[in-house]
């Protein structure tokens, strides 16, 4: 399998679903010139009709993707940063989540939006957000969260391929990040998540760009605390994998889930939820969640940092669930 | 570019047909209105009775394969768009039967295979969504035009002024048709809309026609030239037409407003001029029929009418599972 | 008292906060003229200036808020129904939820939003959304339900009143609801739930719309059951009153969340969260919602109404949490 | 309306001051490339260097006490407001004694005090809150002013029609000011909009100067009326400045694009006309000072940014318990 960095694994998943489909079609501000690096490249190979630069009207690019996706197209709309979501909200909440419904079924809206999100690169407020929770409680989009580039790669092309419109949110920080990429048609189902690492004392629930510091901080429970935590990757939110949840916490009885999300009603919370509910017969202890507390993003490091999901804040956390074993 | 320079008529067939198709919106929409007091209806209803011109008009020169985006007050649209009456009636009674098995309603009234890409209960919504079908056309290069109708109201918001810029940058075929019926739910236009709302489309360099909403013929002959402009992939075209809703904004005003917000005289100068009653006195004068022939008509729409509401009330109420069968694909 | 009805209690202290405090202005879609009756007659008492219909341009009606507030103005933007958020999103997500923190504390924005909110009424899925968790996740703005007409009154009072952006969710079905309300200044404070019915075995936790319904329920589980439920209304969301959930539950043992949102990330999910995690210790039972399944809302009654909570379903919710006592 | 008709000049002494303001603008913008590659400031910065006529050219006739909404591209604003450069560049250097504490960044230096109604990242975001701001000037009655800096690329937001429609109804104080500078993000003018930007504000009524946003007399003179109109009562007013921004959408372009999309020569053609040298030209000129004394004055700028540089990086980590404190009133 081919080594490459994280953009390079969405990008080349955009290639070849494009290739794949010709009724396929790129849009957004920028995607031309690409300023992240994903969609590079896709406009001297598809040409200017598939590939199009939109102007800065965010409700117009949500509004049109729907309206073109409802007449054919496949399309994959590209937010920037996830922020800007919002500007363009009517068209995903009013129409993309709800659309299929109203029209009793007659309606397909194969749409993938693309958008970038979190914190910790000191972009403020306004471009940080991870938008999980809003477009998760909208139940008509998927959400899908890749962590490292194999799955951005599967996921991607499964958001593409789905006949749902689908979110595919790019982790900010990681798409530095290199790794395995398999060729060809590796497709990432939508609603299994998976097992990065397998443990016996406690789960770490986990999507995205927190997947690779969550695994640290699981090798540092090893270490430091003789801890066997299994490591759980949910890869999609809609459809969420309650099955791999349950299963995985009724093996070790023990939680902590950790999201980027701003900590009320986040996807940490509906985590909780469900293990205080169906599987609350496994645990042994407090589900704790390590989330973004409920503040928007500050600008300095000194500030933004300290809020974000750390291995430190994961591995004191587990501390406290395991208080005689602790060295 | 005013209302259309042209003289040119539509033919008798024509003109009979577009009558036919008003009376069938006209009838439905009164029934409608009656079938809300009775009950038969769980929602309330936005009815386009006095507009009838203008979705005709518009429509007659659409074809099956065209798009349009449809608004809250939608009936006419569907049913000038060619959609079948009794799967609207069903829809509005909340029936699994219904066009949109019950789970749109009346704001949502829309035959996906007929080409209304969604009735829509967001105010201007459609622009956007009308937009993309114009997109979807283009590319697939074989002509198709989409038309988005939308309210005076529906103008202030800001999805025209970015779907005029793009449909005008990327030359998409996308008909504007502004229903200007002077009142936005309840304010005047004068109050909330400031100058002449087709303007606001020059300066993207698109082609305006401001027209007499409730002349059929006037609507039919500026669509004929508008949805050709689209149709030659010139780019967007932007019809305003003034017209007026006699039933008021929704069927519960009377209701829940404590003052009336507009006069009786206002609603009989344009009763006066009736889309419905001036296209039968064109027909009469034309001699394309005369008043037997124009009373056959009217009957035939109340027999369709009837038997759209038998064929709604004997529809079945949808099972409580069918909303999270049909949320999403492959489910 | 005087008995009033929830929507005159609405209007009426919307009538006194704007009596109280001159720069308190009123603007939204048809405020003049007010379908929903909760702003009638304040256009006749304060006059054009401060009360003003605006053009359907919901964008503008949330940054001319931000604007407004930001300027001096104590600002009441009306959204008419809460699917007409999305529309607005911008203002509201990126502005009113950050620009405080943004700008250093240096600006204050005292907006009250009001949306009518919920299901239940055949107006379909773009009418009747229940917005609880979007808002909530925001973190920058308060968010209050009122479920009676004396904290309709109240709670309006107090979000009149806070200089920081406040939504007060009327809950679509309740405007005819009759109670008593106090007379003049009774202001409901911000981050206090209220025990609208003790008990010892259940905590029923819920808020809004749902409040009523619940109190049935617990009156059918005392006589079906023999089952003593709390009840338990949060009045606010943010700020969530986070010690009465756990005193409650801390009493009982046991606790059902109902909320009208749609499941996934809902107000239901994070208070089962916080009972998962600081309430653990508490719990006898497993943590059940009663939330709206996660689809948009269908509109014949026969498919709409069976998926809100109901007395019926939390009876039945109960009835397992209780096997032993069940008739 | 074209271009102002008058031909009234600036004094010498209000020519000097916008000159010094400039200056500032230019060097502090230098300098902040310079820290950026140094590694001074956490994040990236958009600079507006070869756009400070117009900044300048408008701020100079608003009063302290009148607002303005500016972007993220806002330190020239800023600075233009007359707003403190310690506290500016210890904000994008993310340290405690920043105008916002820290907490905000290059893209949200604003201070409050000076009329600053938040420099926004949401490109067309300022449009609503200017608009506000206009209302609450209007309600207040003392003849305040509230201006609205955005880009050609903030102009295709819908926000913008209802923006102008809202003020023109209204007949609110503001003034939309078009920092038409050809790009948005990388993407040329032409390619993303449809018409002239300016005529977007005429089917509202709205008066309209189109103008060279790199002369900073005719930007002057311009504000002189178009603030005039605003403060009388007559309701909004519209600048459409052309201009050019040297260094390129942001600071770390080079680094991410793969391709240029800009000619040196275009850069170079804008250069030629930068509008600092054409100031000090006219200077000169009109002998208001001569080279040494203008010599003088860029020294003066020099030292203001060492002293801020100092003053920045002097400053102090704000801790992480700031922004929960921060996030609400009363908290
Ligand atoms: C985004 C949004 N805002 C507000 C409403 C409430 N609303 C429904 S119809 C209407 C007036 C529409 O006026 P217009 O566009 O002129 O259409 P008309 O009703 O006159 O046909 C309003 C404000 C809505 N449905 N959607
Ligand atoms: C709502 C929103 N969409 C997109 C962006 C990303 N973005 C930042 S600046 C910019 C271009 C702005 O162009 P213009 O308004 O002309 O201002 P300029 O940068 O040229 O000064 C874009 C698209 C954003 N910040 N906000
Ligand atoms: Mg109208
Ligand atoms: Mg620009």
């Amino acid at each position: 399998m081919p080594r490459m960095r994280f953009i390079q694994a969405i990008n080349q998943a955009l290639a070849e679903e494009m290739e794949r489909d010709p009724r396929t079609i790129l849009i957004g501000e920028d995607v031309e010139a690409s300023i992240f690096g994903d969609t590079r490249g896709l406009l001297d190979r598809f040409g200017a009709d598939r590939v199009r630069n939109t102007p800065i009207s965010e409700q117009a690019l949500t509004g049109i993707s729907a309206g073109a996706a409802a007449c054919g197209c496949r399309v994959i709309p590209h937010m920037m940063f996830s922020n800007f979501i919002y500007t363009g909200f009517d068209a995903i909440a009013n129409q993309m989540a709800k659309l299929r419904l109203m029209s009793g079924g007659q309606i397909t809206l194969p749409i993938t939006v693309i958008a970038n999100y979190g914190g910790g690169r000191s972009t403020a407020a306004q471009h940080s957000d991870t938008p999980f929770s809003l477009l998760t409680n909208l139940a008509g989009v998927e959400v899908v969260v890749p962590s490292t580039p194999d799955n951005a790669k599967g996921l991607m092309k499964a958001a593409i391929r789905s006949d749902n419109p689908t979110f595919f949110l790019e982790p900010g920080g990681r798409g530095g990040d290199a790794g395995d990429v398999p060729i060809g048609d590796c497709v990432t189902p939508l609603g299994e998540a998976r097992v990065m690492r397998e443990g016996s004392d406690l789960s770490l629930i986990t999507m995205g760009s927190m997947t690779r510091m969550t695994l640290l901080a699981a090798k540092r429970l090893e270490t430091e605390l003789g801890v066997s935590a299994e490591v759980l990757d949910l890869q999609s939110l809609v459809p969420l994998d309650t099955t791999a949840i349950l299963a995985s916490v009724g093996r070790t009885g023990r939680a902590i889930v950790v999201d980027e999300s701003r900590d009320a009603c986040s996807v940490a919370s509906h985590v909780a939820a469900i293990l205080a509910d169906k599987g609350f017969d496994h645990l042994k202890a407090p589900v704790q969640r390590i989330t973004v507390p409920d503040t928007a993003m500050p600008y300095a490091p000194s500030a933004e940092l300290p809020l974000l999901p750390s291995a430190e804040r994961i591995v004191s956390a587990a501390k406290a669930l395991f208080p005689v074993t602790a060295k | 570019m005013a209302a259309s320079a042209s003289n040119i008529q539509p033919d008798d067939g024509v003109l009979i047909e577009m009558y036919r198709r008003m009376l069938l919106i006209r009838k439905s929409e009164e029934q409608l209105f009656r079938d809300v007091k009775l009950g038969r209806t769980p929602g309330q209803v936005h009815l386009s009775d006095g507009q009838e011109a203008v979705a005709i008009g518009i429509c007659s020169l659409l074809e099956d394969r065209d798009q349009i985006t449809s608004t809250h007050r939608g009936h006419g649209h569907y049913l000038a768009k060619g959609c079948d009456v009794n799967a609207m009636f069903a829809e509005i009674y909340g029936k699994a039967e219904g066009i949109c098995r019950g789970m749109g309603g009346s704001m949502h009234v829309a035959d996906y295979s007929k080409g209304i890409v969604g009735a829509n209960g967001i105010v201007g919504a459609g622009l956007g969504i009308a937009t993309g079908a114009g997109l979807a056309n283009q590319l697939e290069g074989e002509g198709r035009v989409a038309a988005c109708f939308f309210g005076d109201g529906a103008a202030n918001q800001g999805s025209l002024m970015e779907c005029l810029n793009i449909s005008s940058l990327w030359r998409l075929p996308v008909l504007f048709v502004c229903e200007n019926n002077g009142y936005s739910e309840f304010s005047p236009s004068g109050t909330v809309t400031s100058g002449v709302i087709s303007d606001r489309a020059k300066p993207f360099g698109i082609p305006v026609w401001n027209i007499d909403g409730n002349d059929v013929v006037d609507v039919w002959r500026t669509a004929l030239e508008a949805v050709d402009h689209c149709r030659s992939g010139a780019g967007p075209a932007f019809v305003e037409a003034r017209t007026y809703r006699y039933s008021g904004h929704f069927s519960a005003e009377a209701m829940v407003l404590s003052t009336p917000y507009r006069s009786d005289e206002e609603i009989e100068a344009w009763r006066a001029r009736d889309p419905v009653a001036r296209t039968r006195a064109l027909i009469i004068g034309r001699e394309a029929a005369n008043d037997a022939e124009c009373e056959r008509m009217e009957l035939e729409a109340d027999a369709h009418v009837e038997g759209a509401v038998a064929f709604g009330e004997a529809g079945t109420a949808p099972c409580p599972g069918t909303a999270n069968r049909l949320m999403r694909a492959g489910s």
